[in-house]
């Protein structure tokens, strides 16, 4: 058992926002199929949004370039996947939530605890929504009022997650943790594009969008170990993780547990897979303990 | 070298034939053949500056596609020569038969576009392929001619301008379903309601497989936003094509998800 | 025959800063070997610097990492290379130049200018320089003074090389457009880290570096998208490009020409491969000039 | 199943055994095997929290390396069973000969790394090879066993200790050097000089090979620090091993640029 945030995990891989995470029964199915060890659930905002227009994801030679917009029946049409989620998943259930203010973001949180979420994930740092994600995400001060916003109306695990598209992260994971932040999430999508050339179009319905799987992952782990150096509070890894190889190294970075979205593209239960992976690797490597690998890069000079 | 996949930016293709099928229907024959397409998977046609939606190859190299909004109305507008995006074939198609097998293929209104090619496969696979084909009224059948080709081919009509009057279910009601091996199903949902209900009735269920519509955002199996009830399946990945099985106590012909993942009375 | 910034360029593909540049005789290799339109050198300081402990660049599955160090025999000892490469490259020579403060780049520029360099183009964007690069580059004023300070002392052309790692990276190049600059170059590297997991070491000296290659296209293709409306100035893409694909695409999202880095990795003529490539495509499509290219994807909406 | 090479990240290798070859000389045996190396190949070598610095390959799983400086004493202190990185192999070896052929092996102190694999594939390919051996003193003389089990051995040292008095080219000169086929070389740089003077005076160059040191950075091409004058090629990827015609005016026992790209005499 892994402990997060005061959460039990079963392994230290979680399923990333706005990936699979729709439905109660989605979730469900990663927790269950897939041997995520919590799951988070798509962005929620406070009024439905269907998002920009298709395409909305497209796949990379490295990695892959998404626009959604934040797509999401607002939190009253939510209430019932949460319910869904929480009574079958198996594993803790964190509520991504998304506003324009802090606010907005209370509530949401507020709106979604009558089906009790284990923790909640703020997205500060969505590269494509206009006035919302990174928007909020690259203000320090909005950052932390945001943050503090949430904390006063519920009493679960705040976690802020950051955009890398700002100049220092660390100032916005600081503010965070000034603002009462139980963890950090890093890192969001990487600012993005494609362009069609026969025709000239941009291929994405939004135009521009964000990059995520195997071409951020050096991004992240970046963030991550610049994170772990700056703060108190855990850093969850995220961005390019598809292998428990990318998961140790993550984790050697800073992370206190990772999240996976993209690699789901290739396989349901890379979640299980990782954590198989990462229990052998200790074993193999005689750590008694996974703490032992969480920042070790740091330590090594 | 044309690929055989394409899994990531979309192929611009050209528009080399438009074939006006029925008044809303016209099939769009593209410079690009998808060899190793599986009948039933779809294609994520992007019309650019509109929007990219699914829909079912009808061939190998044409989608068959019924005017109903913004992106299909765009793309009626284009002429030959034209061009458009395509990423695909995705998703998973219907089991072909093996050869001496006895296949029932039901297909309703613009369903029989994934359906045309599967018959004409499980033909060639030396299969017995009968045909139910529905649609409103004489002028809405689409494909009788490739469907009677391969096998017997019954056809209904809503206003009884050709065939049976009614639906598939009533050409189906005078069949002995039992006596087929494999059955594919594909059409409007509360069509492939009806006839669930009447498989289910008569015990073949797991021989029968439907092909789902839902809203597709990525197309590939990541957002989530075309997950059905209750088992979290995607419609993108892990279908279009689900076994009856599959889909029992489903959300089907209950309810659909909106743009925004907004549950919507079917 | 192409004109940016007054240059006249055989083809629209220079050799990006870092890049073989250490040497005149590799300048005039890339250019008369490689086909490079232009070409321009390592970037030179005020003093001698031997840069990072190696290993200062590894290959990864998508793209590169790489901390150098901004290693250059200062502009004194980098004199003889200029003039060998002015004397026989046969194109116009860029100098890429760096400084701690406005002062320092005035004087290094005014130290190059006896070899006479067509153009210079101002690093202030190396993401793993201590007090040099990005330090300088996501500064908007300092980026202005740092422009106007070179401006002041040289008349031929000035570019300014952005990084991509700020929250906006239109205000650098505005701040730039300011100063005077004359074109501005995006993107330097994208700040990254790689982590040896059997040992727990960073895998680079310098132990976190900046990546290029295909991983960091889709980045530079949005930055150069966005300077392109922002600015009056001519955008310079670089970052990913490896094929005239890749260039033809930073062209319709507005660069008026391309810088290859990385993919020289692959094939030293990678720049006449790309200018005979972006011919072929211009005739196929009957465009009648590249100018009908640049920044063809902002007119399809 | 192990890479046949490691172009990207450096691979984790552990040292399975150390052989004192001379006083400041060692092998270091490691748990890979680049099964596809051509002799003259090198990898870089990855002390952590040290350097990286690049070695000929003395086998497919061997390194064999002089202690001179920072990296190289911090490799000394590593014991069996420690590991360290390796990437590569990288860059360009000698050339094969031919069965039958004739070739001449020149090597000098360590550069008898990188030719001692060369001689034996050499031996393997039925050439009939010929190797003159110069070191400082007797117990500098690295591989003499491998290179006279592959054919005849001239030892030459600077002290006198074995064989020839003097330098290789002392040897040299004794030798009708143009009955060779090929000629490979590698040795400390003012070795390679004067056998490069040498060899032009008796105008068999085109026969010749040498392999270069100069400062890595990157190893892998792209960054520049190893480029020669004036042909601007790259020692770390164009080499580094070159043919004696492409050196001929080159920079070759004049100068070398160091870590900052400043040019130092030779
Ligand atoms: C797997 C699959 C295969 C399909 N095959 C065919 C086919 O062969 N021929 C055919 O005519 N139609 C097919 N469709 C339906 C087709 O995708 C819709 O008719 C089309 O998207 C309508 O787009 P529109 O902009 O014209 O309509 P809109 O004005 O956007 O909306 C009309 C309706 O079309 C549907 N729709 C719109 N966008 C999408 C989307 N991104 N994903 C799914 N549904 C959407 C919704 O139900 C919506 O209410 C298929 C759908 C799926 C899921
Ligand atoms: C292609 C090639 C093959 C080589 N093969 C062998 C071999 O088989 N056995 C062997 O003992 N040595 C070999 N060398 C030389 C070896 O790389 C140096 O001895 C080693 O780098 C010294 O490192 P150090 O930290 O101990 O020395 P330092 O204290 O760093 O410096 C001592 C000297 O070593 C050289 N050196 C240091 N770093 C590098 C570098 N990154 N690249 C090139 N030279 C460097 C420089 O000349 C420097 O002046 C080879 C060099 C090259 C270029
Ligand atoms: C299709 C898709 C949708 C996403 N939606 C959200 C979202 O709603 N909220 C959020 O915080 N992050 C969202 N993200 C970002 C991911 O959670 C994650 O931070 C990012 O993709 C990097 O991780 P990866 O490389 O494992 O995908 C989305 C990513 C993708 C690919
Ligand atoms: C080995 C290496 C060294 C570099 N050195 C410099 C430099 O000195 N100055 C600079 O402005 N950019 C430098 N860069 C950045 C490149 O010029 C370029 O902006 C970046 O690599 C992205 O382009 P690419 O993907 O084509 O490599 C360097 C890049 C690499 C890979
Ligand atoms: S449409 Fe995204 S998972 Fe199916
Ligand atoms: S060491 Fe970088 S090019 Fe040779």
């Amino acid at each position: 058992m892994y402990t997060l945030t005061g959460l039990e995990l079963k392994n230290p891989t979680l399923l990333a926002a706005g990936v699979l995470g729709t439905t109660g029964a989605s979730l469900c199915r990663v927790a269950r199929e897939g041997g995520a060890g919590a799951v988070v659930t798509k962005s929620i905002g406070p009024v439905p949004k269907t998002g920009h227009p298709n395409p909305s994801m497209v796949r990379l030679d490295c990695g892959f370039l998404n626009a959604m917009g934040l797509p999401n029946p607002s939190y009253p049409a939510f209430l019932q996947e949460l319910e869904l989620a929480k009574k079958d998943a198996g594993v803790p259930v964190i509520a991504s939530i998304f506003g324009g203010n802090p606010g907005e973001f209370a509530e949401v949180a507020e709106g979604l605890l009558p089906e009790k979420p284990d923790a909640f994930e703020l997205n500060v740092s969505c590269p494509h929504a206009e006035g919302y994600g990174a928007a909020v995400g690259s203000n320090p001060c909005l950052v932390e009022a945001v943050t503090a916003a949430v904390k006063d109306v519920v009493d679960v695990p705040v976690w802020v997650k950051l955009t890398p598209n700002v100049s220092d992260i660390t100032a916005i994971g600081n503010a965070a943790e000034a603002g009462g932040a139980d963890a950090v999430v890093a890192i969001n999508t990487v600012k993005g594009m494609a362009i069609d050339i026969e025709s000239g179009y941009p291929v994405l319905g939004n135009r521009s969008g964000g990059l995520s799987g195997k071409a951020v992952k050096p991004v992240a782990v970046k963030c991550v170990y610049d994170l772990y150096t700056a703060l108190e509070i855990p850093v969850i890894g995220v961005g390019g993780v598809s292998s428990w190889e990318d998961a140790v190294e993550m984790m050697m970075a800073g992370a206190a547990a990772v999240q996976v979205g993209s690699a789901v593209y290739d396989r349901m239960d890379v979640f299980s897979e990782i954590g198989a992976g990462i229990e052998a690797f200790l074993q193999r490597k005689g750590y008694s303990d996974v703490k032992k690998i969480i920042g070790l890069a740091h330590e090594m000079v | 070298m044309l690929p055989l996949n394409v899994m990531t930016l979309p192929l611009n293709v050209s528009i080399e034939r438009i074939v006006e099928e029925s008044p809303l229907v016209r099939t769009f024959f593209f410079s690009h053949s998808f060899e190793n397409m599986e009948p039933g998977q779809f294609v994520m046609v992007w019309i650019r500056g509109v929007d990219e939606v699914p829909m079912g190859l009808s061939r190998k190299n044409s989608i068959t596609v019924q005017k109903v909004g913004e992106a299909t109305s765009k793309l009626f507008e284009l002429k030959e020569g034209d061009s458009f995006g395509l990423r695909g074939p995705f998703g998973k198609g219907f089991s072909l038969p093996a050869a001496g097998e006895k296949v029932l293929v039901i297909a309703g209104g613009v369903g029989a576009a994934p359906l045309s090619p599967y018959a004409e496969a499980a033909g060639d696979a030396g299969a017995d392929v009968q045909t139910v084909l529905g649609a409103r009224s004489a002028g809405d059948l689409l494909f009788e001619d490739r469907f009677s080709a391969v096998g017997a081919l019954d056809v209904s009509t809503d206003d009884g301008s050709k065939g049976t009057k009614g639906f598939v279910t009533d050409v189906l009601r005078k069949l002995d379903v039992s006596a087929f091996d494999r059955i594919a199903v594909c059409g409007p949902e509360i069509m492939m309601v009806s006839v669930f209900r009447l498989l289910q009735e008569k015990d073949v269920l797991e021989k029968a497989e439907f092909s789902l519509h839902r809203y597709f955002k990525c197309g590939i199996g990541v957002c989530g936003a075309c997950c059905i009830d209750p088992s979290g399946l995607r419609v993108c990945k892990d279908g279009p094509v689900f076994s009856g099985v599959q889909l029992l106590g489903s959300e089907l012909g209950k309810y659909a998800r909106d743009a925004s993942g907004r549950r919507v009375k079917i």
